[in-house]
């Protein structure tokens, strides 16, 4: 039915984004694909060699994940906030669709719920996925009761603070992001796209899973400043200070409409709003503006949100749902190891969406070198 | 008139059922909870996608049916989560299997586990009605409750638990009262009324609450908003050393001051005054009461109730601090002190039945129902509605009417003098 | 000629009451007919359905030989009724000619209100009829007297042929009531019909013309000034003999209770409601307050039972300065209050007997010890006043709204007496009881009297003043005009002080008081 | 009425206390703006003010002028404002003076918190107004309800259900579609109220509670359990209302681009404002709406009825909600999410009261709360050294201090929140 449609469709995506050149031979199922297709920013250029396997042979491996059950317990936000929960749901549908294994979400509402909706999974679930920062202790301390379940955490590297030493749990994949490497980029992009020489960034709170989007921006912007002794300025953002623009909220599209409208105000015309659900009312914002653009964060907007396709830029990827597809495809071969993942530029964890076709061929080129600097260690993506 | 009762100003506790039934004090709210939910059976099923398909596919007696059965098992699931499964339980307990035991009654165990707030919030909003005063800020009270308590929690140290956990409690009941104190004061200085001051204490609250945790009260080594863990010596007791087995002591703590909120509001002098300044402030003044001061008084206690239940929540599960630390207690409350006729006993029940839907509601979202949890605040509105508007309930069971009318009106309007 | 109105066969039911019983009434074209019975006799219920606010349970209503279909006012309107309400039916913020208009809207271009053309309407009537009015002024703003010129305007605006008063002379002084005698014989002059609601005797034998009396919701029988009297009327209306005179004895007065001395009380919109007034009250006397409603008194006894803190002044009970004291405080040092209002100020109606009966007390010994209230012993007391002062109730843990207004005021009469004090303020102590409650509570009052206390009677029944006090203080404009010794004046003298006129030198006082403030209404 | 707890203060009673109590206040804000402001800046500080929206086409400079010299102008004239409040009184006109001062301490925090940068005021003016119009709108409904005498408490509830239905039936037809299925589900949901309020006499504040409650539960239940599934997304993509750009009041230099250039809300917030005014106090329908809020016994003897008028006052006074929550799905975001009209219904609700149960004082209500939550984005970028939280506390705050008296008690209906007893 549609559903499956739309998890194949997901996966093919997926799929073209890690594989690059790889996705050739479905093209005919996805037409809404095809506008993303061609202007591909190669992001990864060794995919990791245990998806592959897997990956190929998508339509005729046996389901090798029956009975298998991954599940996900939500942070506040919704399923279907269009990046944080939804990206990383869309790893478990993924994994659904290739290896026939079953799935289930549960949303949480507040702190307190966060014990019992993963307590809730444990007779169900051979995987619990936890998403978000808030859920660290309610998690480890799961995973310490239940030393036979497998669970992994989405933006959390265990940490005993006070002991000031680092946690690794056998049961646990913690699964971290450099998502400043892929907002640099974004920034490098964004200042090469700017015609007025300022670009704005605003977040839904301060947390650090949302600051280091905007860390990563800012540094990118100063890079291309460097490189071709420009000057563009970036507002919304201070990565000394650590102080911005927020909306205090990750529900109110209105209040992303007016972050919006008030960054253009001050002759912003390229947006990265880092704030789930809430920068959609930004994308209509500099859609109806129409001379302004807006830089996905988490999926790729022209995918998650296509009606904003024609005024987004790029996307900050924060494959989520490529690393949990992972977590899955390990435990179902028997290759999970628990411990830290950080997902960076070179493993593929973040990446930039592709980019839009006002973004020159020249800096396409440039990025290129970019991603290889920041690999190499040689370009600083955050304070 | 019943004429048993001329000579017996004592009542016992059989002849105020029985009055309280005829009259249906009791009947209409177990009809209420009834009707709602029956109501949201209604609505789990026209909203399930397997009817309508059923509905096309096959016949409307199968479609019917299919509905129906979605709702059972909805119902089935909730009852599960909220209690265990009955089965389990009974093998568990002819088992003998402490272990087992345990796990079968861990559901239902969680579901006191999920009431306690709720007593905490019903009995806060509860005092405020007794006293003629609408506490929609219970939300607000809460957070700062959670806040002070937590603080509390890692900041005193070198005390013994028996003392800390105490002293911790009692800050984050100053913490709520403080929230409530201020718009009691509004109210009784100025007028402002508390409805709308509440509600924009809620606001600040949270605001308040985020910079603090920013900034302030931010664990060491961390970026992300959120407190240092409080100390073991400040960590409510638990009864079972499971991780998972978060029954706590908050519960019978809940339990006591339900009896101590009825004492005091029917025992004591004090309670008096706030009933007497609830059911006619012109009277109260013409019998010598303050009523500024009882508003003070009543909010400040009400505040305190709240912010008990948030320093319930950080002390006896959360341990630490972080944004949406708790969300909706507030209206919950409301509804619980509704549902409970503000009397502290029926605040209990009630709030034992929101726990009860709460738990249940949370096996409910999980498959195989997978029906949003959402579903349980319709039928909460549903119910308060019957239990609001008891004519609605009379005319479709065909109860009688009351004779008398119950005590505690709120203050119409939003004038506050 | 068919009469202008019939009433046929009405019975009304409320719970627990038969409020009218197959009540028939005719007025025929051009007559004040006077419908006389007690508090409570069903008087205004039967109003309330001939306009349309009731629905009766049987019975039918003919206007002119029509048929009236009940159930809305509007029909009752259109038929030509109309109905001046003891409370006024008067928005306070509209103007004069909105009140007047409302319902009845003069409009142009459909929707829109035409404000000069309704006031040029008022205009003229108020001087067809002689009832002088500025259409543009506030109600809020006018004084009672007036407010009752703005509701007979809004008959007459309807062209209404029957007229209904209902109480109206409550709120009025003597002279004003003089007035508005005149002014229903000129509109009967007209062309109008008058049904005249009262409970007061001697206004009925000065205006109606035929006097139809109700008891218990029965009609018990019509008849005519002529062939009747007050004392007839009386027990008619009562139901058997009324000795309308209380017998008092004479007390020796003692030393000086209470003592105020040029009290200035600022009512809720910050205007003088007592205005300099000085008086004294003595041990075993009884000071009566007369004066028309809404003259300070009031404020007078709010100021004295510390609800209301006096501008400025001294009132000293028992040698005590208590002009700033709170009512606890005063109600300590000695005294006693029966409340104007007694559902509001006076009683918890959602409380039981037990509980109303300990209300200013409940803090006490023996009802609390420390902090917790003594249960049995607050029932025991209950049980004992209940059995003294007579009070009517099937139990002690009764709710006190479910009894009849006398047991109400039994009640709050019980908790007064049975504490010792020296002062007794009774306000109002007998407003909308029947007769024999009336007769307690006048009796209580004397007997607090003869057991040494002070007592100050506030009331605006005339009658109540004059044959209960010793002297009597006479209010006027938030001035004491006058204190007469009761025993040698008359109710006309009385009633001329009421409305401000000073037959002997007081006059200077007045001019004073009429300069200080104007527009002196109660917002009641 | 004897004993009330607090005296009745008549809108134009100035108490002396009162007059020396705002003497001090404005000399206080004299005092604020000497110290906070015009003692921070350099004497050589510009401040600038843009004037023009980004895409506007009608050009105006920008207004650049000392930071210094403005500041102490400013405070020159509100200690002399505050003097002459304290030896003779401004009397009744001192809301307005207080009006005006408290207008530039705003004007003089601006002008410290620009200085040596820029602001675009026209945008953040424009923004004012966008902000407002959800609340203004909800006040509206409040006003409708509380007029005619019924407390509604549920605005917020009845916004948020009123935007989940303009979603589904504006992605399922067109704009207009769920405009209209917004408004009536505002409508429905009000009629619940009334039936609930009027007929069985429930506690309105309940009443409004559960409606609430139901709201919320209802569209958070539908959402998840379609909108968020990907087979039903087709529901939460509505056509939203473009801009209309009026002709000729579109030129006009800086107001043009400002209101006029807005899409259909922001025109119907006005011509609401006009017709509500215009519709209370100068027709029959507004005369005869009132007196059942004020007096409904006086209107019922009248042949006024009573229960009918209030229905119809709720039942508008809902559709108006439901206009109000459509704003947020069809003409600013096309697309619904879980509570996200974020308490703009209780906001509303305050606005009502801060605006006197007056369509234009809610107006004026409205556009401060606007003006202080599009402010605080505004001062974010201007990178002024207050924690953004505090900057969200700001209107809530202001509402209290509002509501506890400082500007006067306002106006309620008499009869606001009181079930009418025909028997």
């Amino acid at each position: 039915m549609n559903k499956k449609i739309f998890s194949l469709l997901t996966l093919l995506m997926v799929a073209a984004l890690l594989l690059g050149a790889c996705g050739d031979g479905e093209e005919t199922e996805a037409p809404e694909a095809a506008a993303t297709e061609a202007p591909e920013v190669v992001v990864t250029e060794a995919p990791p060699a245990e998806t592959e396997a897997p990956e190929v042979v998508v339509t005729e491996a046996p389901m090798i994940g029956e009975g298998f059950t991954a599940c996900e317990v939500t942070d506040t936000g919704g399923i279907d906030d269009a990046s944080f929960n939804e990206t990383a749901w869309n790893g478990i549908v993924n994994a659904e669709a290739d290896f026939g294994i079953s799935s289930a979400f549960v949303e949480s509402q507040q702190q307190t719920d966060y014990d019992v909706n993963i307590a809730g999974f444990l007779d169900t679930c051979d995987l619990i996925i936890a998403v978000g920062f808030l859920m660290d202790a309610a998690t480890q301390a799961s995973a310490n009761a239940n030393p036979d379940q497998m669970y992994a955490i989405v933006d959390v590297d265990f940490f005993d603070f006070v002991a000031f030493e680092d946690i690794t749990l056998d049961n646990v994949k913690e699964l971290t992001y450099r998502t400043d490497q892929a907002a640099f980029l974004a920034g490098y992009v964004a200042a090469s796209v700017t015609e007025t020489g300022i670009v704005g960034t605003f977040g839904g709170m301060s947390f650090g899973s949302v600051t280091i989007f905007m860390d990563g921006f800012y540094y990118g912007v100063e890079y291309y400043n460097a490189q071709n002794s420009a000057d563009v300025q970036v507002i919304g953002w201070d990565p000394a200070a650590q102080e911005g623009l927020f909306t205090g909220n990750f529900e109110s599209t209105d209040d992303g409409r007016a972050m919006g409208v008030t960054l253009m105000d001050e002759g912003a015309d390229v947006i990265l709003p880092v704030a789930g659900p809430v920068g959609l009312g930004t994308a209509a914002a500099v859609q109806e503006a129409g001379n302004a653009w807006i830089i996905g964060v988490d999926a790729d907007f022209t995918l998650t949100a296509p009606d904003f396709a024609d005024v987004t830029l790029t996307s900050v990827m924060k494959n989520m749902d490529a690393s949990i597809y992972d977590v899955i495809s390990d435990l179902l071969n028997d290759l999970f190891v628990g411990g830290l993942y950080i997902g960076t530029l070179e493993n593929g964890g973040v990446g930039l969406a592709g980019l839009n076709d006002v973004v020159s061929a020249d800096v396409q080129a440039e990025l290129v070198d970019i991603i290889a600097g920041i690999i190499a260690g040689d370009i600083q993506t955050r304070p | 008139m019943n004429e048993t009762k001329e000579k017996a100003p004592q009542k016992n506790a059989a002849q105020i059922f029985f009055e309280e039934m005829r009259g249906g004090s009791v009947a209409i709210p177990i009809l209420a909870i009834i009707s709602g939910f029956i109501l949201g059976g209604l609505i789990v099923a026209i909203t399930s996608d397997e009817m309508y398909i059923a509905f096309q596919e096959g016949s409307t007696v199968l479609g019917l049916k299919i509905g129906f059965n979605e709702a059972v098992e909805a119902f089935k699931a909730l009852f599960i989560g909220a209690f265990g499964n009955p089965s389990e339980i009974w093998a568990a307990f002819r088992g003998g299997d402490d272990i087992a035991i345990q796990a079968a009654i861990k559901p239902f165990l969680e579901t006191l586990v999920q009431s306690t707030p709720f007593i905490f919030v019903g009995l806060s909003v509860a005092l405020g009605f007794r006293t003629g005063l609408f506490n929609i800020g219970a939300e607000g009270q809460l957070v700062i409750g959670s806040v002070t308590a937590v603080w509390a929690g890692y900041a005193i140290t070198g005390l013994p638990a028996l003392i800390h956990i105490p002293l911790a409690l009692l800050i984050g009941a100053l913490g709520g009262a403080l929230w409530g104190f201020i718009p009691g004061w509004l109210k009784a200085k100025t007028g402002g009324h508390e409805v709308i001051n509440t509600i924009m204490l809620n606001f600040v609250a949270a605001n308040l609450t985020f910079w603090l945790l920013k900034y302030p009260m931010l664990a060491p080594n961390r970026t992300d908003p959120i407190s240092p863990d409080i100390l073991d010596s400040a960590k409510l007791f638990r009864f079972f050393a499971d991780e998972e087995m978060r029954f706590h002591i908050g519960f019978f703590i809940a339990l006591a001051l339900g009896a101590l909120v009825y004492w005091f509001l029917f025992k004591t002098k004090w309670g008096f005054e706030l009933r007497t300044v609830g059911s006619n402030p012109d009277a109260a003044r013409y019998a010598g009461i303050n009523p500024a001061r009882s508003i003070i008084i009543a909010m400040s206690l009400s505040g305190a109730l709240a912010g008990l239940a948030g320093a319930n929540e950080v002390l006896g599960l959360n341990h630490n601090l972080a944004p949406a630390a708790a969300t909706g207690y507030g209206f919950d409350g409301i509804a619980i002190a509704l549902l409970g006729k503000s009397q502290p006993l029926g605040v209990v029940l009630s709030a034992l039945l929101f726990g009860t839907l709460r738990n249940g509601g949370n096996t409910l979202k999980r498959p195989p129902t997978s029906v949003p949890i959402d579903l349980i605040l319709i039928m909460q509105a549903f119910i308060l509605v019957f239990v609001a508007a008891p004519a609605i309930v009379r005319t479709i069971y065909r109860l009688r009417e009351p004779e008398e009318v119950e005590e505690g009106v709120f203050v119409r309007g939003w004038g506050g003098s | 000629m068919a009469p202008v109105l019939e009433l046929k066969n009405i019975t009304k039911r409320f719970p627990g009451v038969l409020a009218n019983d197959q009540i028939d009434l005719t007025l025929e074209q051009g007559e004040i007919h006077a419908l006389l019975g007690e508090n409570g006799a069903g008087k205004t219920t039967l109003m309330n359905i001939l306009f349309g606010l009731y629905n009766a349970d049987a019975g039918e209503i003919l206007i002119k030989g029509n048929h009236l279909v009940t159930g809305s006012s509007k029909d009752a309107i259109s038929a030509g009724v109309g109905m001046v309400h003891q409370h006024f039916m008067l928005v306070p913020v509209f103007t004069v000619t909105e009140n007047v208009m409302l319902g009845d809207e003069i409009t142009k271009y459909g929707e829109i209100l035409d404000r000069t053309a309704a006031a040029d309407r008022v205009r003229e009537i108020s001087q067809r009829y002689n009832l002088e009015i500025d259409p543009d002024a506030y109600v809020k703003d006018l004084p009672v007297g007036v407010q009752q010129r703005v509701e007979i305007i809004k008959l007459l605006y309807r062209k209404a042929d029957i007229l209904i008063f209902d109480e109206p002379t409550a709120v009025l002084t003597p002279q004003e009531a003089d007035e508005l005698v005149n002014i229903m014989r000129s509109l009967v002059n007209q062309g109008k019909s008058i049904i005249f609601i009262t409970h007061k005797l001697r206004e009925v034998l000065a205006v109606a013309d035929r006097i139809t009396v109700i008891r218990q919701g029965k009609v018990v029988g019509t008849t005519t000034p002529a062939q009747a009297d007050q004392n007839t009327l009386a027990s008619m209306m009562v139901g058997r003999e009324v000795d309308l005179q209380v017998k008092k004895e004479a007390v020796e007065k003692g030393e000086v209770i209470l003592e105020v001395e040029d009290l200035i009380v600022l009512d809720d919109r910050h205007q003088a409601a007592v205005n300099s007034v000085s008086f004294e009250v003595r041990a075993g006397e009884i000071l009566g307050v007369a004066g028309v409603q809404g003259n300070g008194q009031t404020e007078l006894v709010e100021a004295l039972t510390g609800l209301r803190s006096p501008l400025d002044g001294k009132i000293e009970l028992l040698g005590k300065d208590v002009s700033q004291a709170t009512p606890r405080e005063i109600t300590e040092i000695g005294s006693a209050h029966i409340p104007e209002d007694r559902q509001r100020d006076g009683l918890v109606l959602t409380y039981s007997i037990a509980d109303n009966l300990i209300l200013n007390t409940y803090y006490l010994d023996p009802f609390a010890k420390g902090p917790i209230l003594q249960q049995e012993e607050i029932y025991k007391t209950a049980e004992e006043l209940v059995e003294k002062f007579d009070i009517r109730t099937p139990s002690i843990i009764t709710q006190a709204g479910s009894l009849s207004g006398g047991n109400q005021q039994k009640v709050i009469v019980a908790r007064e007496f049975s504490r010792s004090t020296k002062l007794l303020i009774a306000s109002q102590p007998t407003r909308g009881l029947d007769v024999g409650s009336v007769e307690y509570i006048h009796h209580q009052l004397i007997e607090k009297r003869g057991s040494g206390s002070a007592v100050l009677l506030v009331s605006t029944e005339l009658d109540e003043v004059m044959e209960l006090s010793d002297r009597i203080a006479v209010m006027y404009r938030g001035k004491i005009v006058d204190v007469v010794d009761a025993e040698q004046t008359t109710k006309e003298m009385v009633g001329l002080l009421m409305a401000g006129i000073s037959p002997n030198g007081a006059g200077k006082q007045l001019e004073a008081s009429k300069k200080t403030k104007k527009n002196k209404t109660n917002n009641k | 009425m004897a004993s009330t707890t607090t005296p009745i203060i008549s809108s134009e009673y100035v108490s002396p206390t009162r007059q020396r109590v705002m003497g001090f206040v404005f000399l206080g804000i004299a005092l604020a703006i000497l110290v906070l402001f015009a003692m921070q800046v350099e004497p050589d500080q510009l401040t600038t003010f843009k004037m023009k929206l980004p895409r506007s086409e009608v050009d105006i400079p920008n207004w650049v002028f000392s930071s210094s010299l403005a500041l102490n102008i400013l405070w020159v004239i509100c200690a002399l404002l505050g003097g002459y409040q304290l030896v003779r009184g401004f009397e009744k006109r001192t809301n307005l003076v207080l009006g005006l001062i408290s207008g530039m301490f705003i004007f003089g925090f601006l002008t410290w918190a620009t200085s040596g940068d820029s602001l675009n005021l026209a945008g953040l003016l424009r923004n004012t107004l966008l902000k407002a119009v959800p609340i203004t709108l909800g006040a509206f409904s409040g006003i409708l309800c509380e007029r005619a005498g019924v407390v509604n408490i549920a605005i917020e509830g009845m916004m948020l259900t009123g935007a989940f239905v303009a979603t589904v039936f504006g992605s399922l037809t067109n704009a207009w579609g769920g405009l209209i299925a917004g408004v009536l589900a505002g409508g429905v949901l009000a009629w619940v109220h009334a039936i609930l309020s009027i007929k069985y006499k429930t506690d309105q504040i309940i009443s409004g509670t559960v409606i609430n409650i139901f709201s919320v539960g209802l569209t958070s239940f539908l959402s998840a359990r379609f909108l968020a599934q990907p087979e039903y997304s087709y529901l939460n993509s509505p056509e939203d209302f473009e801009i209309y750009k009026i002709p000729i009041l579109s030129e006009i230099p800086f107001i043009g681009p400002i209101m006029f250039e807005r899409n259909i809300f922001v025109y119907a917030m006005f011509i609401f404002l006009f017709v509500l005014h215009f519709g209370l106090f100068f027709t029959r329908w507004g005369l005869r709406l009132r007196s059942v809020g004020e007096h409904p016994k006086a209107a019922d003897t009248l042949g006024i009825n009573v229960y009918r008028t209030r229905y119809m006052a709720v039942i508008l006074g809902g559709m108006m909600a439901g206009f109000a929550g459509s704003y947020f799905t069809l003409g600013s975001v096309p697309r619904f999410d879980e509570l996200l009209t974020g308490g703009k219904g209780f906001i509303s609700l305050a606005a009502m009261i801060f605006g006197n149960w007056a369509p234009i004082g809610s107006l004026g209500a409205g556009l401060l709360f606007g003006f202080a939550d599009s402010l605080k984005n505004n001062l974010a970028l201007l990178k002024v050294a207050i924690p953004s939280e505090f900057l969200l506390m700001a209107p809530y705050i202001a509402t209290m201090i509002v509501l506890a008296g400082v500007v006067g008690r306002g106006q309620m209906p008499a009869a606001d929140g009181q079930p009418y007893e025909k028997e």
